[in-house]
């Protein structure tokens, strides 16, 4: 400010303006921020994550504002550390697990399979990414937007491929949405009316002992076998556990109220901030926006084929419709399900029913997520947090060489 | 190309195989709880809901409340909510 | 420090000139935007309220049901606190 | 330990209570701390950030507590991050858009303009800023105090001067709560009798599609021309749009209450451990301090003049009083053009008109920071948080050049 | 993935499975867990932090679940940094202060005496800690857990024997749920029924300024002549403040609601994540697991026997059995005594009483850890956090050296 | 290990030294302070609770509707508290 002239200043205040490096990128980016907060708000697509990721675009997107996810000392780059260090997604799962009832899965434990059964969709989009030409883990990662949860794909992503976070969060976020569109035209034509009438008897009741020991007993074998999901699937055990005991009210209520809005404040403007120009526009977003479309349909598609073949082996005491719930999206897809039985016979409910394979379907796209880690991830990548890393680890390979070069030669 | 797509297959398969065993493993460690710890009628008041605060006895006293402040109020329940009561 | 001054002095008219044009931008977008969007009297319930989650009918709905079920069963409010009411 | 005797251990004990250390200053400064509380609790003056303030500089001129906002490793200094990073006045901001309603300031958009003149206030205290010795930059984060807004003072006033912050977040507050003592005398000394009499007519409804665009709105506009300060607005209407869209009632909930509660705690404690004998008990303070009152006044005269000016321009249809509001200092500022005007005339309501200035005033601020940040903000020196910091970049110039040669030397 | 092949992918997922690596201390550890847990659900033992730790225990020990507090960059070592840099127990106290009513000490403030020999406890097991071999940073760390307060016994632990956290916070959690088993019996032999049935005039009433000011004199008195608890006893006050100034109300209902139960989870998972085979199946932990019991049961003598001291100098106005709720585990120990009088003559009221000794408790146990740190804790050595931290300060003494060395080399 | 003990021994009768001098000199502060500003009984309404924000306007509305639920309900307006009521 030494030499401070009015012509000067005028020129800098123009320069910073962030018209002066505003791009068509930077432009359509922003339209895109407004088609999403149109379809948040206006259209409801799953609002409480889909505004503020259109929000978060929105600010990333406005040159010079440093709120992009890369703009090292930013805002957004800050909350971004939150994914990147595979912290905020187990803390969404926390409260998820608070929030979930599996209550009807207990009761009817078999649907488990149809939430195995719809992750067909997680591998069918897998074959068809690799074959659109991504990589193995990229395949991997667009392929969970199958699995239909959020957090999951999120969490894959950020491990595995990193720089499709963006179109992944976004495709499985929107589709999540279109769960009542895109499936039932599925549902009905794969399935008969006769089936579609099924009715199924009533769920027994659970007892309380077993709601409280399942989310212990599920930590320990599914997190022995696939321990790379733990962070996931231990944390959405643990809410549920603070939900079930009945001795922490204290916990489960923050969990599922105000822990979990906090953190997808902080996660959803993170995955906005990653929609840049140059990570978005890309012709492998539209690859993944389509695939992720056929994710969700083959996924869909499984879980219907699952449920006629245990109508068969069960001798028609399970309509096939429920099937389709396995995909998660609790509990739209389990509405669906309802809905669409009710078509058939207005005295059908099977809502109930749905909620076995619905919640179902959370824990079969943790066990596929804890496959691909245990397949892909390498955990000894894992990057340390600040406060404990010591140089030699947190430095680029070439630089780290070289410093445990001087630092050898002179520490013989 | 056809290598890669050859591998997505196998991955698929291995995949799918991984996650029916573990899901299936954990349906028959439910099945065993299930059978060991039957479900008993409550003795009195059985394990109550879990909802964010709240108990049940409030969702009536918001009733009870919400019906007689309408009514002496000449207003219509619907134009205002009593959304938490909490004991003293 | 007369130097100065007169830089703070062209400083802050700049300044003011940025803000005012701004601002002078932001009222127009305002005012064609209200003229775009004319407020229209609420056809039934337009644009309800913003609290946590839950749907506001139900409860109503739930609230005058129990209501009615509570006064008819004798039951009577204890002690109560309410903490919140919200008008819609 | 292993030399243990009874003498020496008695010695230690004596030598680290604070009082081996105590100085003049501190003693001074725990007394400022008690007046600080004093002021909040039975003054009432801004009590959810005089007190946590007032208490956080207690607890660091304590001698030895470690709790100075310059005392790396010290629980304070930690909250402290949350400052020099930017993101705790972003957060508060988050609540303070979910707790406002733009919809006066929709209804009679014209009045946007007297939040643009009440930031004259501004630019008076920055001249007399310089002319008291301040450079630019420091005189630019006293001059925000009379923008009557303390995220943006504390935003501004780390990023262009921190050594300045204590006193600035001091003043910015301590004067906010005389904004009821403040006003009145000027208000009264520059209009007429006449023209506080005047009463204005009821504002029109606003649509609700319109209340939910205009913050998309505002955040492009005012964004892209002034891309520094996108941290701030940007915040602020993203609280805004929670509360607007009516789809994301639980995030805005959240961002009013506990977020925007936590957040105040952990930023006012930080705010009170800057004030350290040290960097507190200067001329300078001194100068702020009477600088801030200054700033408040001409904010106050600068917003009643171009009251006037609107309500000749308008024919007597604007009531000059509510120009004052336009410093922000929501609600009080309002309310004390309500009851001046009340004063004359105790059948003029001027609260609702004098809203739409009121939150004006929080935006014409916001955007008088930006062009600060502009004009002197070095966006490039952001400091890039801890996670992602390379060891060359996050050190002493000396010790970063000297390793960069190393490195280069063995990696040529 | 270059390389993909079948039988290697089954390979390594079945090499990736915990199982594989699973070993008799994993086992054992989880084993541990479930009883945690156990105790937590179906014998409320605390359950609010037993249920995290023990959940959190369970997660470290599953094998390759990177979830252990040493795994750097996993979810736990996360949240075990606020553990590490001193956050999280701090945190947990402005809550606690914000629950704490201190009216009953203020009307009988000699009660104070009672809180000071309940810490009678904390030395007898110090000194027997010493005597099993412990050194005397480990032995005062185990000596806290007499203090029967969750927070101090981490932060003190922490601070001077992290390798004994885990056993030192799980036996001060768990006794602390024996308090109504433990003390009776030692209430009972040291008094005599007579002593148990003094009734106890009622306390007077208390100036709410009188309570306004306290927690501001407690911080300058305590924090002045022990500046190492300020952290503890500093956010204690400062919730207490919140709590009683009748001007902060938000600040105060978040502190002890949603603030201190995120931080509740944090902490427990935390500690959990610290209970690995290597750090708590040995020896140590068994001394420590006796040496714990043997400090709840000496804390009960000390308050007691003083208890028994003040009734003969007030000519038999004080209730001896009013003493051992100077333990704290607030307010556990205050209903012990109210129970134990109420045996003796059902119509003796003691709980209020008993409250006064109790929130005292806390106060005695902050004070006696503040003694440690002055004595033992080498406040240079705080970690600084990573934001601030420059590259020669945070790395292990070799390689420091090394580079130190190279840097001066280079720039002499 | 005996020279450790009696350094042990040392230790705490050292710190239990400063304990009861540091809580002793804590308790005539306090006595002075209550000294210093004795209880008053309140004079019409002492020192009230410290619940959410709430501003003048909520007030009056909570000042109607405990009123109005009182009259109706027969009970004191003490036996009920009403806190907060948000209007959107
Ligand atoms: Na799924
Ligand atoms: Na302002
Ligand atoms: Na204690």
């Amino acid at each position: 400010m030494k030499e401070f002239s009015f012509g000067e200043s005028t020129a800098k205040i123009l320069t910073t303006t962030g018209f002066s490096s505003l791009e068509g990128g930077d432009i359509t980016m922003i339209f895109i921020a407004c088609i999403m907060l149109y379809l948040a708000i206006w259209k409801k697509f799953e609002p409480l994550l889909l505004l503020p990721i259109g929000f978060g675009c929105l600010l990333a997107n406005i040159p010079m504002s440093m709120m992009a996810n890369t703009d090292a000392g930013g805002l957004l780059n800050f909350f971004y550390q939150g994914i990147k260090h595979e912290v905020l997604p187990p803390l969404i799962f926390l409260g998820v697990g608070a929030l979930t009832d599996f209550g009807p899965l207990l009761a009817n434990p078999t649907t488990l399979l149809l939430g195995a059964a719809a992750q067909v969709g997680v591998y069918m989009t897998l074959i068809g990414a690799v074959f659109l030409g991504f990589n193995m883990q990229e395949a991997s990662a667009i392929g969970i937007i199958g699995g239909a949860d959020g957090p999951t794909s999120i969490f894959i992503a950020s491990k595995l491929a990193p720089h499709l976070l963006a179109p992944i969060a976004v495709a499985a976020y929107s589709y999540m949405s279109l769960v009542p569109l895109i499936q039932p035209p599925i549902m009905k034509f794969l399935t008969t009316e006769k089936e579609r009438k099924i009715k199924m008897e009533q769920l027994k009741p659970i007892s309380q002992t077993v709601k409280i020991i399942f989310p212990v007993i599920v930590t320990i074998v599914c997190c022995l076998m696939l321990p790379g999901v733990t962070p996931l699937l231990g944390m959405l055990m643990l809410g549920n556990l603070f939900r079930e005991s009945g001795v922490t009210g204290r916990l489960h209520e923050t969990a599922e109220t105000h822990l979990i809005n906090i953190v997808t404040i902080l996660l959803a403007l993170a995955v906005g901030s990653s929609m840049t120009a140059d990570s978005f526009l890309r012709l492998e977003t539209l690859k993944i926006i389509i695939l992720g479309l056929l994710a969700f349909s083959f996924a869909t598609v499984g879980g219907v084929l699952f449920g006629k073949l245990m109508c068969k082996m069960t001798g028609g005491r399970v309509n096939p419709l429920i099937g389709s719930a396995g995909v998660s999206a609790v509990p739209m897809a389990a509405r669906v399900s309802q809905k669409v039985g009710a078509e058939a016979d207005s005295s059908n409910f099977l809502l109930m029913h749905a909620m076995g394979p619905n919640v179902a379907g959370v824990i079969g796209s943790a066990v596929a997520a804890g496959v691909f880690i245990s397949l892909f991830g390498d955990v000894a990548i894992l990057e340390p947090h600040a406060s404990i890393a010591d140089i030699v680890g947190s430095v680029e390979p070439g630089a780290k060489a070289a410093i445990a070069q001087v630092v050898g030669a002179l520490h013989p | 190309m056809e290598a890669s797509i050859f591998a997505a297959v196998q991955v698929s398969i291995l995949s799918i195989a991984v996650i029916f065993t573990v899901l299936t493993i954990l349906i028959f460690t439910i099945k065993l709880l299930v059978k060991l710890i039957p479900y008993q009628a409550p003795p009195a008041k059985p394990a109550r809901r879990k909802l964010p605060s709240s108990n049940n006895d409030q969702d009536d006293h918001v009733a009870v409340i919400t019906a007689t402040l309408s009514m002496h109020m000449g207003k219509s329940p619907d134009e205002f909510r009593i959304v938490n009561i909490s004991q003293s």
